[in-house]
């Protein structure tokens, strides 16, 4: 048993591939845990961020500048009552949160965080995510229905014709990647997605650069599209707040209701991730062949445990700044503990060993992150879209970009 | 202009003068469609800014209606009234200015005044099972539907 | 002229109508409101729509009917002043300028010059503060959530000389019948200047997030058209109707107050649709920063009060006096039988007005339309139900 | 190599053994007082007009017809990206051939109106 458990930690694959079930399971909780961290984290960096592009605080209350403000909100869900319509379908309504859910997070088995960090290596890995992330419309259109009520209703036809037509500019989008994948010596490309970063590291260059700027046009139309399908601003017509009150969800409350919330983040974050991997390099750190050597090696491989150390130095200015008052002091040594938790992890991570296995994830994550950021900048920035014309830009402008890309990047693979 | 008006309908303008610098005209009941037709089309009063009503109840006929004009081109307006007595109904003049509408729905509302030719005329302001008319003098501040409060919100009183 | 007489294309739904053939889509009937977060307050509109597509529209009001005009019956004239300021409450000083100026005219009485200076100084910071929730709600309803918050902060500055000025921000009852009954507090004047130098920037800073911005111009331009034949017709005032390419303002054409004295234009637009609206109000911000900027540097000296009766009498007679607020033109209509309490008192609701253009604005446009339609219409329900 | 798959299952045993094992732990500790008003479709507060359950319009359903010609083509596409080297210029001849019948059939739906909405 315990070779059983050991012999995987000298393997160099994920455990999926090395048949190790009991490290698959561990991924899978590590990876469960995660995303709740990430989603918890996500909910109040989003409404911090969006906060002060507004010019106000944001949470300030629950903790110090709101830091448990998540988890205070996820308990109030939790003992919320749950009201379920009388004219309800109860089976479908009871049923559709957690297809939305479970579909947002299974997208994540195949998701590469380093070259063995994933919980396995589908060689239709590509195809799988997209799949898989596409069923979620299934859980929306279910929620809407069984809701029998008007704005639901609306909210959900207007979700599933909207995902399907952005699906399709996203896929032509993901054959281009695709198509670069198989630019390499043997000629054979990969639809895995450790082997699409892989063919990135081989091919010496981010596939946004790849052809430029057909990679980057490639990378734009995924990128509207998967605003579009994680139903974001500035194309959140299916839950609309100003037209459709709260669209597809607007019958859920409660817990329920919370399922749709996780998994829309959890949605964002995985085709964030499908991004990351297919354009942006996975897990690999900026300027991999222009800045290349041992130095600069070991200067990135530096940069996440500053990074840590950085946000726990802006942890201790803020706590240096709470106001000198008794009934801030909670709150005040809350804050340092913080920082403090952060600054322990930063200089964990200089340790040889583990900034060795970390980096991967980390610049992963990184990437990940700048991908949020910029769902957090549109919602702060664009009006919405109207339906009609989101259906034009999808049919109309995205894909037949989408064609005239991918038969130009084919074009250009022949000659080049 | 008023003269002239004078001039084309003879008797049925009761009163033209100004009070306050603001001209107004008081015409028979019976000559009001016509009257307004008039001043829309050939005195180029084309913006009708509001149409109301004053109860009298001491009056023979208690209703006087105004209907108050402005003309964009002249840049300047007039008050029209007409006296009717409850059972009267009085022309509508959705067709003329289509702004009407509501205003007169409100009149209706408010006053009980039917207007005859009017595409939906039904309360606007007021539920529409309400009963009694509220600002005709004999409605007292106070009162209200109480059935329809009963029924309607399950509570005794709005008050 | 005579072809006025074809717009007649306003409410009838006939809900009850149901005729299905076979192959028919079902007409999706759905109720936007009272409780709904786009309808600025209690309007309900019926919609009946053929998927996203709007076949109709019917308004339901009067969930905040309180009977203002019932009111003024059983109160002296004194009274029912504050009342007024309860109709269109984000344009609290512009209601009760108009009723103050109607009573003067029937009591035959005019504000001192000093009055008069205060009151367009004012009413232009109320014009300001309304357009300026106007254009965070409206582009909320459009989906951009941040001119909200932006418009806001700065509304907070005007809101904050008004409680300087006389102790309340919102229904302020700021002047009385007869001038105002406060004198400017100290460093009024300064803190005036300060605001506009404050502002103006602020104004651009709005225009630079939404005027050339895509979705905006995409979501506003051709929306909700109408034109200028259709907003006489339909009795439409105010910016609506100037964004039709009418150049009419009451503030001009039969100029009231003390705006005679002030140099300022007319912003008006050519199409009429969402967008021009938008350009018309945000042109109209900057024209009201002109006219205080020139009221504040030469406030007169002398009384705020004219003469007037401690028990207001006015003559028997009637009266007609309408400003222009901001969403258009105000009336007050007001019947005296010689007694202490106005024997009728009419309120000309520019909301209430311009509302009713809606079903013809948003017929064949989408559902998202009729919330732009509704936002830029620039209704308050408070005036609208009265 | 079939071993590659089997963690999707695990995960979604997991994930559909954990979600409604918290929803029913929160069904523990959460009031539960319906009534009559709080059960109704929200609708704004007015009563529904009409079930929602009825046919819609027609536009939808072209959307999806069209969805699934043009996702199929994708799908067609991703063999071909895979080999694309090793099928050549051959291969590219090919794949135009087959997008431009798509691409005509595209022009029509649009020179149809199919992706027009009012």
């Amino acid at each position: 048993m315990l070779d059983y458990i050991t012999s995987y930690l000298n393997s160099d694959t994920t455990p999926g591939s090395a048949g190790n079930m009991f490290w698959a399971f561990v991924y899978i909780i590590l990876i469960f845990l995660g995303l709740s961290v990430a989603v918890i984290a996500m909910n109040w960096l989003e409404r911090k961020i969006l906060a002060h592009m507004q010019v106000r605080l944001g949470p300030m209350r629950v903790g110090p500048h709101g830091l448990l403000q998540p988890i205070a909100d996820a308990l109030k869900l939790l003992i919320k009552e749950d009201i379920m319509p009388s004219q309800a379908d109860p089976l479908v309504f009871w049923v559709a949160p957690l297809m939305v859910v479970i579909t947002s997070f299974t997208v994540f088995i195949v998701v590469p965080f380093g070259p063995t960090h994933a919980v396995t290596d589908m060689n239709i890995g590509v195809l799988f995510m997209l799949g898989v992330s596409s069923l979620s419309v299934l859980g929306v259109v279910m929620a809407g229905w069984a809701s029998n009520s008007h704005y639901p209703l609306m909210g959900a036809l207007r979700s599933s014709a909207q995902m399907v037509s952005y699906e399709i500019a996203m896929g032509l989008a993901v054959v281009s990647a695709v198509l670069m994948t198989s630019l390499n010596k043997d000629g054979t490309g990969t639809l895995s997605m450790i082997g699409i970063v892989q063919a990135q590291q081989s091919q010496q260059v981010w596939f946004i650069f790849k052809f430029f700027p057909l990679g980057l046009i490639a990378f734009f139309i995924f990128a509207v599209a998967m605003v579009a399908e994680t139903n974001r601003a500035p194309f959140d017509l299916p839950e609309a707040e100003s037209e459709l009150t709260a669209g597809f969800h607007t019958e859920y409350s409660g817990f329920r209701w919370s399922l749709f919330f996780l998994a829309e983040y959890s949605a964002m974050i995985a085709v964030s991730s499908i991004a990351v991997t297919l354009w942006l390099g996975g897990w690999m750190r900026p300027f991999p062949n222009a800045l290349s050597g041992e130095t600069w090696d070991l200067v990135f491989s530096l940069v996440p445990g500053l990074t840590f150390l950085f946000l726990a130095a802006m942890t201790f200015y803020s706590t240096a700044r709470m106001p000198k008052h008794p009934y801030f002091k909670v709150q005040t040594i809350g804050l340092g503990g913080f920082g403090a938790v952060l600054a322990l992890i930063g200089v964990a991570l200089f340790v040889p060993p583990v900034r060795d296995r970390i980096q991967d994830i980390f610049w992963f994550s990184a990437k990940v992150a700048l991908s949020m950021y910029m769902y957090i900048w549109y919602r702060g920035t664009f009006p919405r879209y109207r339906f009609d014309q989101l259906m034009k830009v999808g049919w109309k402008v995205l894909l037949p970009l989408g064609i005239g890309v991918l038969v130009l990047t084919a074009i250009a693979g022949i000659l080049f | 202009m008023i003269s002239r008006l004078k001039g084309q309908h003879g008797s049925g303008i009761r009163e033209a003068n100004t009070y306050l610098g603001q001209k107004y005209v008081v015409a028979d009941s019976s000559l009001i469609p016509e009257l307004l037709q008039v001043l829309r089309d050939q005195e180029h009063f084309d913006y009708c800014v509001d149409i109301t009503a004053v109860h009298y109840p001491d009056r023979e006929k208690q209703f006087e209606v105004v209907w108050i004009l402005y003309s964009f081109p002249r840049n300047e307006r007039i008050r029209v009234k007409a006296s009717y007595a409850e059972v009267e109904s009085v022309p509508s003049a959705v067709p003329i200015w289509p702004t009407a509408n509501w205003l007169e729905r409100e009149v209706f509302d408010m006053f009980g005044i039917r207007f005859e030719g009017h595409p939906d005329l039904k309360r606007i302001l007021l539920p529409d099972g309400w009963k009694g008319h509220p600002l005709r003098k004999d409605y007292g501040i106070i009162q209200q539907d109480q059935e329809w409060v009963q029924i309607n919100l399950g509570i005794e009183s709005g008050q | 002229m005579t072809d006025r007489t074809t717009i007649d294309r306003t409410s009838h739904l006939e809900l009850e109508h149901h005729e299905k053939t076979f192959l028919d889509s079902n007409e999706l009937i759905i109720n936007m409101g009272p409780q709904h977060p786009a309808t600025h307050g209690v309007l309900r509109v019926i919609l009946k729509l053929d998927g996203e597509k709007v076949l109709g529209t019917e308004c339901v009001i009067g969930y905040l009917h309180r009977g203002v005009e019932k009111i003024a019956e059983h109160r002296t004239y004194t009274m029912f002043n504050p009342y007024v300021d309860r109709m269109d409450y984000v344009a609290a000083v512009s209601n009760g300028l108009g009723y103050c100026e109607a009573v003067e005219k029937l009591l035959n009485v005019e504000a001192p010059r000093r009055a008069q200076y205060i009151r367009v100084v004012l009413t232009e910071l109320n014009r300001l503060a309304s357009h300026m929730l106007w254009l965070g709600t409206h582009a909320l309803d459009i989906g951009a959530i941040t001119p909200l918050f932006y418009t806001f902060r700065d509304r907070e500055e005007i809101l904050k000389i008004f409680e300087k000025y006389c102790g309340a921000r919102l229904t302020t009852h700021a002047f009385r019948i007869g001038g105002c009954s406060y004198e400017t507090y100290d460093g009024f004047e300064r803190e005036v200047k300060k605001f506009l130098d404050f502002v103006t920037p602020k104004i651009d800073e709005y225009e630079e997030l939404l005027t050339t911005n895509r979705i905006w111009v995409e979501r506003t331009k051709d929306v909700g058209k109408i034109s200028a034949k259709e907003c006489i017709a339909l009795g439409v005032t105010g910016p609506v109707l100037r964004a039709s390419g009418v150049k009419w303002d009451l503030r001009k054409a039969q100029p009231y107050a003390a705006y005679p004295d002030f140099d300022f234009e007319i912003p008006v637009g050519q199409n009429g649709d969402t967008y021009d609206r938008y350009i018309v109000r945000m042109q109209e911000m900057r024209q009201s920063l002109r006219i205080i900027d020139q009221a504040i540097g030469k406030i007169p000296d002398g009384p705020i009060m004219a003469k007037i009766p401690k028990v207001m009498k006015p003559p028997v007679g009637e009266i007609y006096h309408s400003i222009e607020a901001p969403k258009g033109e105000l009336g007050y209509f007001i019947v005296s039988d010689g007694s202490t309490q106005p024997y009728r008192v009419r309120v000309r609701p520019p909301s209430f007005v311009n509302l009713q253009a809606l079903d013809m604005m948003v017929r064949g446009a989408l559902v998202a339309d009729v919330i732009a339609v509704i936002g830029t219409l620039d209704i308050v329900l408070g005036e609208v139900d009265r | 190599m079939p071993q590659n798959y089997v963690p999707i299952f695990i995960f979604i045993a997991f994930i559909a053994v954990m979600l409604p094992v918290t929803l029913l732990a929160a069904k523990l500790v959460r009031p539960d007082n319906p009534g009559k008003a709080k059960l109704m479709p929200y609708e704004c507060g007015i009563d529904p007009v009409d079930s929602s359950r009825g046919r819609y319009t027609v536009r939808y359903y072209i959307v999806a017809i069209l969805f699934v010609v043009f996702d199929v083509e994708t799908i067609f596409l991703f063999p071909w990206a895979v080999q694309f080297k090793a099928l050549g210029a051959f291969g590219l001849l090919e794949m135009l051939i087959f997008l431009l019948i798509l691409v005509v059939g595209y022009i029509w739906i649009w020179k149809k109106g199919a992706l027009e909405w009012v």
